[in-house]
């Protein structure tokens, strides 16, 4: 009864704040990167070195007016933003933080759920967020919203199949649907992913870029184009929890990645005996480490890289992404069937 | 316990609430709805039987009923949009030319 | 008999949308609305609506005498002020015959270059940053503080300096200013390959701006365009060279001209135009003359009666000052300024027009207008 | 106990949500309730041990098809203003008859046509993981008529492509 019901409800508990917490300061850490890739300071006026600039953030979000526009579609207006954040949050189910630890004499395995269907739901779960965004640019009745609505939904939908097609390839390498299994996958073949499947890792990097709406396809909040994208009109707590998504989108896509190609928990070179002091470090210490190194991989490109426009994105999406991941699959196909692995 | 004819019942019921959906409401998209409504509840019999004859042959049966669904929505839609741009209405009787 | 089989009307979805760049849009350098007509993310047609930063300087300039004017002209583009100031002041002296003294003239064209560079590190930065390469224009109006410091040295102020006076400079400049030009300049030549590299060889910024807004020669000279747009399509025309003032008869440097006229040749031009002002300023610093900066002038000016035109190569393009005087009063009866921001403006719907929303703000970019001169 | 607790609430909320979905008032309302209910229906999978069908309903039908539905129906809806889409004659008395005679006909079949053994419990799991045996017939047993649905797949979008453009 405990193991079924006790454990992974705390599993989940200590999961989601972590994330809250984590999704807190990776905003800070953004603008602190970006300030000092801009040779200037970033937030220092809330606590020390603007620790505290988070906690600042969200009480003034809690405490600013939510303003309903007239016409709007109320149930939908409230709902929007709540769609686009569970859908990221409950994709935290099936990532594998580590391998287990032991904890008051029992072993707790450090995925919250290990389903057989672990990527796909990763995938199908990532394809019901664009519903918040459109319904948010819908129900917001005016002008702008609506086309960025559509804009960031077309964006979104052509983007998850160049990033599916990804996933197909290190499907065929790994064996199995499954988070755990793929890692494992990765420590018997002893190498990462990250060097069986290269073209793969890119494409899902670029692909994850344009998911989460970061730069360089940060079209549908680009400021200088429509004003605010489909956000304009939410304000307080509501256009927190739009912001809270981005950065949980981005979390996910991040710890996928290092699940993927950086192989979950395992140290760099997994069964190289000569490095098998790095076993010594717990599991989940590398899969924090892993992730924050892509995170700062996205918070680095956007600091540096231009914005893409409209027509220019979705042809990269459809006319290079797509066949390059098709092309990697067949590949990835034919070198199995002759290694006869 | 539950039994095959719960399933049974459920789809019927489903696939009914479908047929009353197309035949009474006005506006096609609405009416493609339903008809989504439909074949779901075709595809909660066909997994039942799987489930219930313990071989996978029905759920590969439902990938495809998902595959045609896909196909008639994609098709029904660009008839709409078609449509739609000529005659400024998606309002079910007003579609009573053959040629205009 | 069935109806007569009707045209299919335009795309229904989003045919004829009018969407208001309004005065107060981030990309639009101050307070410009542009009205766009759009089928769906294509622009069917652009509406300029300018007009918010009217404050008639024209009018103001005709109750003023003629050293109280210098002031009026700071803020026409308040970016290159030095630039309006040098205009002024030469087309008066123009109007008096004066003979400027060869300090004054070195002096004045090594403000009017910094100042270029000045106003073209506002447009890198704001181009960019309207692209999405934030990063830009951190860099550059990191660079533009220290010709502003440099600047206030001289005469003062950050933006409105007020620098020249009819007849050559209110003051001579401070002992080591020319030092710190030149080690100005030796810092602005790495910078400048530091945004080549950001951005000239850019993937993304290639997408952009390539193709964009193309202009022909002979069409941007029909509009009226000026400075670097101009320069862009190929149409050799730098009043530095065709028509010198100040001391550009002494320095030699090459005009940048482009192939076709979109908005990476403008932007390739712009660069290149860094490189050649430090290059002038060097010249003058190194030959800079001994002797006063500032000509036997009587206080009170009262021209002889007459007009002249007199133009200027402004950072933004051929900047002039037409002024009519009655020859009794101290002040001009009519001072009437040419801004290349005005002209250039026009082209914006014709730039604009089949492309998309993003590229309108990359077209207002490349233009690079300041609203203090369009409006006047 | 808990599967028969999960699949009286899953099917009370599958047929809650379709009545909804004929008959909400606006269409958006309609396709919002029509993902819900394919969300109920992929738990029902789940609960009947059909996890890749579950994940391939969430994702293709939820996350695709539905969404199809949406922006047809917001393009649609683009310049009449919310209230002109409400249908305002749905409950009609036809329809409702009609669909009765459905009805009828369904029980008429129940009744003489089906005459199943006494159904025994819906047991047995099934050893292997799902996947990979759906995976496995479907590769080998039903290859042809996989790549019949491909073929499907590529007449539908080119129809769908074609059908939709604005200029021809």
């Amino acid at each position: 009864m405990i193991d079924l019901i006790v454990i992974p409800l705390l599993q989940i508990v200590f999961v989601l704040t972590g994330v809250l917490i984590v999704v807190m300061y990776l905003v800070l850490l953004e603008r602190k990167i970006q300030a000092w890739v801009q040779v200037r300071f970033g937030p220092m006026r809330v606590g020390p070195h603007g620790i505290l600039q988070p906690v600042a953030d969200v009480l003034k979000l809690f405490v600013k007016e939510d303003i309903t526009p007239v016409k709007a579609d109320k149930w939908i207006y409230t709902a929007a933003p709540i769609i686009v954040l569970v859908p990221a949050l409950i994709a935290f189910a099936v990532i594998p933080f580590g391998s287990s630890v032991s904890l008051f004499g029992k072993k707790i395995s450090l995925a919250i759920a290990d389903v057989n269907v672990g990527l796909l739901y990763i995938v199908a779960v990532a394809s019901l967020g664009v519903y918040g965004i459109i319904l948010g640019g819908w129900s917001s009745n005016s002008k702008y919203p609506l086309l960025a609505s559509l804009r960031a939904s077309a964006q979104l939908v052509s983007y998850e199949v160049a990033v599916t097609l990804t996933f197909v390839s290190v499907i065929l390498s790994a064996g199995t649907l499954s988070m755990v299994g793929i890692v494992n996958a990765q420590y018997n073949s002893g190498v990462w992913f990250l060097f069986v499947q290269p073209v793969a890792f890119v494409i899902y990097m670029i692909g994850g870029l344009a998911e989460t709406n970061r730069s360089p396809f940060d079209l549908p909040e680009a400021e200088s184009e429509l004003v605010g994208g489909f956000h304009t009109e939410y304000s307080g707590m509501r256009f927190a929890l739009f912001f809270l998504a981005e950065y949980t989108n981005m979390i996910i896509v991040s710890s996928v990645a290092t699940t993927l190609f950086f192989g979950g928990w395992l140290p760099p070179f997994p069964n190289l005996k000569a490095l098998a002091f790095l076993y010594y470090v717990p599991s989940w210490i590398w899969f924090t480490l892993k992730t924050f190194l892509i995170l700062y991989l996205f918070l680095w490109i956007r600091a540096t890289l231009p914005r893409y426009r409209y027509d220019q994105l979705m042809r990269v999406g459809w006319k290079v992404l797509i066949p390059l991941a098709l092309a990697n699959i067949v590949v990835t196909g034919v070198v199995k069937v002759l290694l006869g692995r | 316990m539950i039994t095959q004819t719960h399933y049974l019942v459920l789809s019927t019921v489903l696939f009914f609430i479908g047929v009353v959906g197309v035949m009474t409401r006005r506006n096609i998209i609405i009416i493609l709805l339903s008809i989504e409504l439909m074949l779901n509840a075709v595809n909660i019999n066909l997994i039942a039987f799987s489930y219930h004859l313990k071989s996978e042959i029905g759920q590969v049966f439902a990938l495809f009923v998902i595959c045609v669904a896909a196909a008639e929505a994609a098709v029904g839609l660009g008839i709409i949009l078609a449509f739609y741009r000529n005659k400024e209405t998606v309002n079910i009787d007003e579609m009573n030319l053959m040629r205009w | 008999m069935p109806a007569e089989p009707t045209a299919p009307q335009p795309m229904f979805d989003t045919d004829e949308l009018v969407i208001n760049m309004g005065p107060q849009h981030p990309a639009t350098h101050g307070v410009l609305r542009v009205v766009l007509k759009l089928d769906g993310e294509k622009v069917i047609d652009a509406d300029v609506v300018i007009g918010y930063l009217h404050r008639g300087v024209e009018k103001l300039s005709e109750h003023r005498d003629y050293n109280q004017i210098v002031m009026l002209t700071d803020r026409l583009d308040y970016c290159a002020s030095a630039a309006a100031n040098l205009v002024y002041c030469e087309a008066v002296e123009k109007l008096l015959s004066l003979e400027v003294p060869r300090r004054a003239r070195y002096l004045r064209t090594v403000l009017a270059e910094l100042q270029r560079i000045a106003s073209h590190l506002v447009w890198v930065g704001s181009h960019a940053m309207d692209i999405g390469a934030v990063t830009v224009f951190l860099y550059a109006l990191r660079e533009r503080e220290l010709v502003l410091d440099l600047f206030e040295e001289f005469c003062g102020a950050r933006m409105t300096y007020n620098a020249m006076r009819v007849g050559g400079l209110p003051q001579d400049i401070p002992p080591g200013w020319d030092k710190r030009v030149l080690a100005f300049c030796a810092v602005m030549d790495e910078k400048i390959a530091e945004y080549e590299t950001l951005l000239t060889h850019n993937r993304i910024w290639l997408d952009r701006t390539r193709g964009v807004g193309v202009i022909s020669g002979r069409e941007a000279v029909a509009i009226g365009l000026s400075g670097p747009p101009l320069r862009a399509s190929g149409v050799r025309r730098d009043v530095r060279k065709d028509e010198p003032y100040a001391a550009y008869s002494e320095f030699e440097f090459d005009v940048p001209l482009g192939a076709n006229g979109d908005t990476y040749d403008r932007y390739l031009v712009r660069i290149e135009e860094f490189w050649q002002s430090t290059r002038i300023i060097r010249q003058a610093i190194e030959g800079l003359p001994e002797g006063p900066v500032l000509a036997k002038v009587p206080r009170m000016i009262k021209p002889p009666a007459g007009e002249t035109y007199h133009a200027n190569e402004s950072p933004k393009g051929e900047i002039g000052f037409f002024i009519v005087s009655d020859g009794t009063s101290t002040r001009p009866y009519r001072c009437r300024v040419r801004p290349p921001s005005f002209c250039n403006l026009q082209a914006l719907p014709r730039l604009v027009r089949g492309h998309l929303v993003a590229d309108v703000v990359a077209v207002i970019g490349t233009i690079d207008i300041v609203l203090g001169e369009v409006d006047r | 106990m808990g599967e028969q607790l999960a699949f009286y609430a899953l099917s009370a909320l599958i047929l809650g949500c379709a009545v909804i979905v004929i008959t909400a008032p606006s269409a958006v309302y309609a396709i919002l309730f029509l993902v819900l209910d394919f969300l109920f229906v992929a738990g029902l999978y789940v609960v009947l041990h059909a996890q890749f069908v579950a994940v391939i309903q969430v994702l293709v039908y939820a996350g695709g098809i539905v969404i199809l539905y949406l922006f047809v129906v917001m393009l649609v809806n683009l310049k009449r203003p919310p209230e002109a889409q409400r249908d305002r004659r749905r409950r009609s008395r036809l329809g409702v008859a009609l669909s009765a005679v459905v009805l009828v006909e369904f029980a008429a079949i129940a009744l003489y046509g089906y005459v199943a053994p006494e159904a025994g419990p819906a047991g047995g799991g099934l050893s292997f993981s799902n996947v990979e045996r759906v995976g496995w017939l479907l590769y080998t047993d039903y290859l042809v008529p996989f790549e019949l649905a491909s073929m499907l797949l590529l007449v539908a979008m080119i129809g769908a492509i074609v059908l939709a453009r604005r200029e021809l």
